[in-house]
Parts: C-alpha cells; structure tokens; sequence
C-alpha cells in the first residue's frame, strides 16, 4: 500500500500482531459449500458434540456475554476432555474465559475482554494464566470482534469501521488502515473471523436447529453464521411447529446449525433472562478457590474433573432447589 | 445530610451533566448509578444503553453484569452488541463513561496492562472491552475516579482507549469521528475538561475541602486551568437522598 | 488510486455515473447529532408530515417490498401534495414507484429494480415516464442498495461487496472496486445511502414510533436507521406497554423515529403479511388505465387529486367490504 | 399424458437438477414452480429461499411477488434482503434462477435495456432487481427460457448479471465468488451447459422434436456441443401429474 500512501501524503497503519484465522472469504465459501443445509434431526449430547467437533488446536467461540446466557456444559466438557491449543475469542469473555483457563485449553487469544468478571472482580488463575506469556495475545475491542464476526456472516473478509485508529489497541491488533474511496476518510479494516467451532446457549431450539432467544443477543446471530461447525445447547427442545407459527421469531435458522442439545440450567451458574438469576454465591467460590493453586486444583477435581457430566455438576452445587431460589431472583419474586 | 463521600459527590456531579432527552451507553457501577440519579431528578427521559443490547430498561436493581437480565427489564429493546455499537457509530449515542488505571493529559486512558512488554504484561487487565469503541464513538467521554499523581501521568503504558491522542486535531487526523472525545473528568478533588485548542486537560472547578494545591500535586502531569475556577457545587439534600434511597439502597456502589 | 494500481498490475475501477447522496460519515453524524431521541409522543398525521417533513429536491426511500407492505398513504401523498424533483430509491420498488411515476415526482433515481410490478407485468407509463430522459439514472442492484443502506444504517462511508464486479451494472453505477487490505481479493465498495426521508408500514407501532413488523423485513430496520426523517405508519397503534412486555421484538425503536400515523390498511392495494392480501383487480386496472396517458389522467383526478385523504381512496374502492374480502384471501378462509 | 408443452419440460428438466437438501433462491413463475416440483418429487428437503426474506415456507399457492404473504407461509424464518443476500455471499446457496431478454455465449444476462444510450434506453427493463446479486453469490445458475437468435446473440445490449463474463477465468479475476457462475440454461429446444475451459456454452442434450439444426438456427452464436449428446429423457407421468395437479393446478405459469 506504500506508494498510494506517499502519493496521498498519509502513511496507512497496520497492527503488529497475529491474526490467528483465515480471513478469505473464498476458502470460507469453499467450506460452506459442502456443509449440511439439510433440516434433518440433530439431537446430540455434550460429550458426543466436544469429543467429535472439536479437535485440538482448533479455533473456538462462545456465545452470550461471560456469565450471561452462556453453554456451561460445553465450556465445562471442553475442560473436562482436556482439549488444547485451542484459539479462543475472548469477546465480552468473563467466567467461560474463566473455566477455559483454569483448563488450560486455549494457546492464543483474541482480546476484546478477558479475566474479569465485571463487577464481580478478577479472576485470579485467568490473570495468571496471560501473565505466564503461555497465551499469545492480539488485542480487539468488543465492537471490533463484533464486526469481525459480522463480516464473515456477511461472507466478506474484512469490515471497515471507526473506532481503535490511533491506540495502542490498534498497534497490538491484526486491524489495517484503510481510506474509504468515496470520501478519503480513514478507516480502520477488521479481518473477517470464522471460528472452527462454536457453542451457543438459547431458550428453545427445535431438533433441526431453529432457535429463539430472549434477552439480548450480543453477537450470537452473527455468530452462528460465521462459524463453521455451531452446537446449540437449549433450555427447552420445542416442536418444529412452534417454529413455523411465528417466523419472524426465529432467531437462528437450521443450516447454521450443526448439532443440537437440550441443556435444563445449562447457562448455570450464568444468568438466563426470564428463566434464572446467576448463582453469584458458587461465583464467588470460583473466584475464592483461584487465590491459591492448589485449592483450585481440588475445586476443578470435584466440580469438573470428577463430575460424569453437567447434571452431576448441578446436583453439586444444588439442583433442583436452588434453581428454584435462582428462578425468584431472576422474576423479582423472592421478597428482596 | 450535608455529609457525603467522593463517591457520592462524583455521582452527583456526573448526574447533572446528562440533560433529558440524551443517550448514555453505560457500565456497571458508578455510571449506571449516576444515569439513574439523572433519570429520577430532572433527565426522566435520559435513554440508558448496555453494550449487551439492552435499551431503555426500568432498571429494578444496580445490574451485576452489563449483560444480565436488569438490563433488559420492561426494556424498549433487548438488542445485540452490534447494534448498540452501530447506533453509536452513527452518531447517536450523546454520553459514556470509562474507567481505567491509567489516564494522560489528552484524556488517553489504559485499562490493557502496567508493564512494557505486551506479550508478557506485568500487570495484565481486562483490555479493552466496549471501552475503546464507546470512547470512539460516542459524542462526549466522561470518567469517575479517585486521583492520584500515579493514575494522572503523563506516561501511561498502554493506550487503551483514545482521548485526544497527542491533542490538537491529532484525534480527528487519526481518523476517528469528526466533533468527538473526552468531555469531563470528575475526581474526588476536581472536575476537568479540556482546552478547546490543545485539548490539554484543564481544571474547572475544585471541590469543597481541596485546595489548587491538592488537585495539582495528585496529577502526574502538569494542569491547565479555567479563567474563574470556582468550587465544585457540593451535593444537594434531594440528591443524596434519592441516591441513598432509590438508586442505591444497598450502597453497592457508594459504600465502597 | 492509479499509483497502487500499477503496482499491483491490476486496474480498479469506478461506476460512471452519479451518486445522488452524500455518503460522509462524519456529515450523517453531524445531522444525527442534532436529531431528537427524546421518547416523546411523535402522533401526527399524512398531510402534515409530507408537509412538513419532505422538501422538493429530498431523496426519499419507501419502505417494504413494492406492492408488500407500502406506506401507500404517504406515497399518495406525495404526489397529491405535487412534491417534485426529489431523488428515489428504487429498491424492491413496484407499486410505489408506478404512483410517483405518475405523479412525475422524482427526476433522479438509483435502480434496483423498477417499473416492473414483478408477476403482474410492467407499469406502461413508469416505463414511458423512464424511457422519456427525464430522470437521471444510476444502476444498482437489490442486495447493492440494501448494503448502502445497511452502511449508513452502520455509520460507514462504505461497504464492500463480491457482487456485480466485471458487469455493465458496475459500470453504470456509482460503485468503485477497491481490493481486501488481508487478502488481496478485489471487492466492489458501495457507498453509503443516508436517505433525507423514509416511509415505513409497519403493523404496529406505539406512540413513541417503537414498532412490531411481522413478516418478511426487507431492508427496513436498516432503512430506519440510515434515514434523516423517517415516519412509521401503523395499522394499529399499540400501549408501550406491549413493546416493553417484549422487548426482543422491537423492530424500529422510538430514536429512529420523527412521526407516527395510525393507517388502517395502509399498504392497501398491496398485501400486509397476516392482514390482508393484495387487490389483484385493483393493481390491474391500474396497469389498464396506464396503457393511454389520458385514462391515467382521469384515474388520478378521480383516485388520487380527488380525493381528500387515503381514507376516501379506500371508499372508493371498497371500503369495510373489500378489506374483508382481502383479509380472507390473506388468510386462506376464502375458500378457494 | 405423455403430451406437454415447452413450458412443462423446462420446469420438468430444472426441477431434476434441484437434489434434496440443496438451498435456492427463486423468484416467481417457472422458477418457483421448479423448486416446489422437486419438493413433491424427490426433494422434500429442497430449501426454498426469497429474496425479501421468506425461507423454506410450506407453500400454500404460486406467490405473486417475491415478497408476499405467501412466501413466509408456515415457513422456517422471515427475514430479511440482506439476511438472504448474506447468506448467498457466505456461500450456503447452491442454485438460483435468472431471466432476461438477451443472454450470450458465455451466460452473461440482460434484464436493464436495449439500446446503446444508457441515459436514454430505446427499451427499459426493470433492471437487476436480485438477479446480478444471485447470479454473483450463488454457487450455480439456471435459466429457462425460449430461444431464438435474438435472445441468444453475442452482443447483449447490456450485462446486468454476470455469467463467465469473456470466459476462461475472466469471471474470477473479475473479483467474483471463485467456483460460481452459469450452470444449465433450459430451453424448449436443448439444454446447454457451458465447457469447462472456455466457459463457451455448450449443449448437452437435445429436447425431443427438435434437430441439432434447430438448436444452433435458433442462436445467434456458435454452440459447442458435448462429445455425446443425448435425447432430453421428456417429462414423466409422474412429473407431469403433480406438476399439473398439485403445483399449479389453476395454470397460471404453465398455461403460459
């Protein structure tokens, strides 16, 4: 770009760290192409859905927003099958970012956020785990991750926008600066990001993957699109007819959609809007436990690694009953 | 009730500088509470923005997460990420807030990491999250914060998030949005702006109990200052009490 | 962009003909800036807002898909009120661009698709009144003009696209070609459309302009964004108690909104989703009367210049009566 | 039964070409007919897609506009233009179909004009429409169309949708979807595909009644023709009867 840079006078940036997916929107085609579009049945479980989705160094993301609306059981069997080298997107990340590295699983990140919980403080081992230097970093903005996923819904490989010019967020990205030819404005250029994998929580899903969501939505819809291989896991599995009754409702359509689990509580101890309130007691242990190493080592021994699987983890931490209390939390019915 | 902590005073201030009829996209916290305080005293219509897409909520509680259910209660729109940073992108979004380890003399803010090595921070943060993008795009950045000279400093380690860059039009020549950038920042000791050329910070007013003195020595960086610096308008009774009362009963926020 | 250009080998190159809006960001923002996004009750009625809220000379968009779901009142309007001069949308146009073709209202337009009325046939007197050289002309195409909407929508310049490169559509549009900062790919580039009005028939909408759109959505939630001034017709006006019992579903929210009119039957004589189907006899005699420019004269005085309102449009052709026969063949209870 | 007129064995042939599981973007008329003929044939999983939005609706009638209730009948999703021109751009459509009023040797389509004055046209068309955006972002093109040398002639008077372009890797280097482009063009007389080098039309098999002669007499350019070219196999009882009774008993497109 050098030359047409002179010729305007203005030197065009470019971020100095890795882009850690391919941005082509060609090759991405040509992996679309041969993807499923079939509305055929898609029941799975968690185990099956990790053990064959996902392989060792691939590229993951998860959807929601950290603690909200998030696939525990899949963040949960990603740790427990001890998967690694995975890339991960660390947008709007809190506690799956969290559980993935107290897993260790994930060798480079995209950095939107990641290690804290919002109000609820750092978590101590996620903060260890990216000072170690085990993690190769490349930093984004939420917005900016955003609209990498959104160009590669789109099926371009790049989306130009706004904000970053001029930071050190921009320096530590994988961003280009471009003009836009019709006003000469300066824009930064986002490479399109189409993970291997992703896993997305929702309310209810019928056995082909057609979905509805409640709440808001961050950047799932896109995300769905931009990933080649998506796991819906559902509250509730709902009659295809409930789907058609209302298509203006559906949120993700099934040729997004790969496989599909019902997963009661499976956003726990997450907030899901309208079902149940996070467990902000069982995050606080998370956060207690991490101080010290070996306590965190214990607490992964029996809440992950020793659990079969996530109603084992449930049952640990409650069950039934406490996702009764969790449910008046979250409705405003419990008396505070 | 003329007592009142910094926290309290910051809010306050913070409060009276979202008129009605505006847009904020905010955070957890103090922004969230000072929204709320606008939103019951005189800023009724004040629209509240979370960057996880909920819009105009009936907030019944202060949220845990920008994300979580209160964000969406009896909410105009439960929408997405993108759409919230769109709507900011385009121009109309009035008011956000930040925070940060760090800030500098253009407003320049780091909330990514202390050390010099990226790739092996000695401190590292959250990053950017939304905050880059809502310092970018949004009309007018503000920030609650205690001040001290190692927060204040001409040098931070990471630029997480644009002020004015290198000040002067440098903001604008980098390419973000024509008209934007930082507007007030509230401490505990003062409340500053910007100077309209440099875009150096400048101090505006001091608020009751500090002195010039204080508000200089705990800033790494040299201050500018208003022709008539006056004092900071303390906390009004009505204030305090709707703060107290409605928007923060638990003293969440303004009991730390 | 010669220089570059050598460099790379390749030449890029740029649609001839005119683009009819400013696609500066920066200048949209200045216009939004100053926009009201008070939620306060915006009521207001036909008559006024063309009045009011379109000058001659605007670029105006119309919601909808042609015949699917128009602001028809609004489009009357227009040409009752005799505006002139201003610049159109021709994007998914049919029905609507054959009234303000017959009111000679636009003299510039950016072709989707237009004078056709699709399955129906082609509107003789849009055809003439485009054939005759009155109206400046720039090719795009539907997905071209949803994403210049889209990025106006997105506060961008610009939008970069893998259509319509290599053909005589790109040389007679507007477009530039400009290549992938990542990959190198060449992509068309397609700047922003910030309409100064748009009309959207939505099928609810509370006082504040928060609407509900069921059925297909076109580009009309981008269209909302992108536009200057925009107002909402509604078959129904709604409690914003319903919006806020559902937020999820708010379609257009009240910021994007100048004005608000009840329209009962707004889109008649075309189809309103899950309301009532299009007047097939209607939109033929329109077709009929088109054939000689002195019974389109006729028609017009008697349909449009004659009548007061919409409402006396609608009386004359049928009233109570006609709906509800149109409302059974939407519904599939008129038993054929 | 075994009589049918040119319009069947054109909607016959197409829908053979639509395998179960596949996703196409229709417009009205033949093309739709097609599709909903492979789905009570051998495609019950055939997606069908509008360009306004509607996706894989239970079709209760012949829709009238690409965009009208009849499309989002009892279907998967009502979306959007963009949604469905996305997802074409991603690479998830496999087939779509075209019409027009010229189309050359290398499937380049013009529905914009005739004339050489793009100003002023001596004919206008609607234009694009989605026809450019299918023709570009799907993975294969079809056509139905009868043919006389004006239609098929070497100089269309305007390119609205690409096909190969000038043929060879022209359309690639154009910037266009690597391994998309014009797949079969229907006709009453034959059914063309186009060589895998040139890109240069090509036909594959003759339709019954008609002569190699009649074919290229009917083309304003030279054909290629495939090493072995067969009879088109006619529509079958079974095509016949449920394209006649169940997907458009009222012969609105095939009563053309």
């Amino acid at each position: 770009m050098s030359v047409e840079l002179q010729e305007k006078g203005r030197e065009l940036k470019s971020g100095i760290n890795e882009i850690f997916t391919d941005p082509d929107a060609d090759r991405a085609r040509a992996f679309f192409r041969n993807k499923s579009r079939a509305l055929k049945p898609k029941l799975s479980t968690v185990e099956e859905v990790v053990k064959t989705m996902i392989r060792d160094g691939d590229y993951i993301a998860i959807g929601g927003f950290g603690a909200n609306r998030i696939p525990t059981a899949i963040v949960h069997e990603i740790v427990r099958q001890r998967k690694k080298n995975l890339g991960f997107a660390g947008h709007t990340s809190t506690h799956d970012f969290q559980v993935l590295s107290a897993g260790e699983c994930f060798n480079r990140c995209d950095i939107a956020y990641i290690i804290g919980l919002e109000a609820r403080g750092l978590s101590p081992n996620a903060r260890r785990y990216i000072e170690s230097g085990k993690v190769k970093l490349t930093e984004w903005t939420n917005a900016t991750l955003s609209w990498r996923i959104k160009a590669a819904a789109m099926g371009l490989s790049f989306m130009p926008a706004r904000n970053i010019l001029g930071t050190d967020t921009f320096k530590y990205s994988g961003a280009k600066e471009i003009e836009c030819p019709f006003t000469g404005q300066k824009y930064a250029a986002f490479p399109a990001l189409y993970p291997d994998f992703a896993a997305i929580h929702v309310h209810e899903c019928d056995i082909y993957g057609n979905c509805h969501l409640y709440g808001s939505s961050v950047s799932d819809q896109d995300l769905a699109k931009a990933s080649k291989r998506v796991v819906i896991t559902a509250e509730r599995i709902i009659p295809n007819d409930e789907i058609r009754r209302n298509p203006e409702a559906t949120f993700i359509p099934f040729w997004c959609v790969d496989a599909v689990i019902e997963m009661p509580y499976g956003s726990y101890p997450g907030n899901m809007p309208y079902e149940y309130f996070s467990d902000e007691e069982h995050l606080k242990e998370w956060l207690r436990v991490e101080k010290d190493p070996d306590d965190l080592k214990r607490f992964l021994d029996r809440q992950i690694y020793g659990t079969k699987n996530f109603y084992e983890y449930l049952e640990l931490n409650g069950g039934i009953e406490k996702m009764k209390k969790l449910r008046a939390i979250e409705l405003l019915t419990n008396g505070k | 009730m003329s007592d009142y902590n910094p926290m309290e005073l910051m809010i306050c201030v913070a409060a009276r500088n979202l008129e009605d009829g505006a847009t904020v996209v905010v955070g957890t916290g103090a922004p969230c509470a000072a929204s709320m305080l606008a939103q019951k005293l005189h800023s009724p219509n004040l629209c509240i923005m979370f960057e996880a897409g909920g819009i105009a909520p009936i907030l019944p509680a202060m949220p845990i997460s920008v994300g979580d259910s209160r964000t969406i209660h009896r909410a105009i729109m439960a929408s997405s990420m993108p759409e919230i940073m769109e709507t900011c992108q385009r121009g109309m979004v009035d008011y956000t807030f930040l925070g940060g380890a760090q800030i500098d003399m253009y407003g320049n803010i780091n909330s990514t990491m202390i050390g010099s090595d990226h790739a092996k921070p000695k401190v590292r943060f959250p990053g950017s999250g939304g905050a880059n993008d809502l310092a970018s795009l949004c009309w007018r950045t503000m920030m609650m914060t205690v001040q001290d000279a190692k927060r204040f400093t001409a040098n931070i380690d990471f630029m997480t998030s644009p002020g004015y860059l290198k000040g002067g039009n440098s903001r604008y020549e980098a390419g973000l949005p024509k008209g934007t950038g930082p507007y007030r920042i509230i401490t505990n000791m003062a409340i500053m702006g910007f100077d309209d050329e440099t875009k150096w910070m400048k101090v505006l007013s001091i608020n009751p109990g500090y002195a010039r003195q204080d508000v200089q020595d705990n800033c790494g960086f040299e201050l500018l200052w208003a022709d008539a610096i006056g004092e900071t308008e303390p906390p009004t009774d009505d204030e305090l009490r709707i703060l107290r009362e409605e928007v923060d009963p638990h003293r969440y926020i303004i009991g730390r």
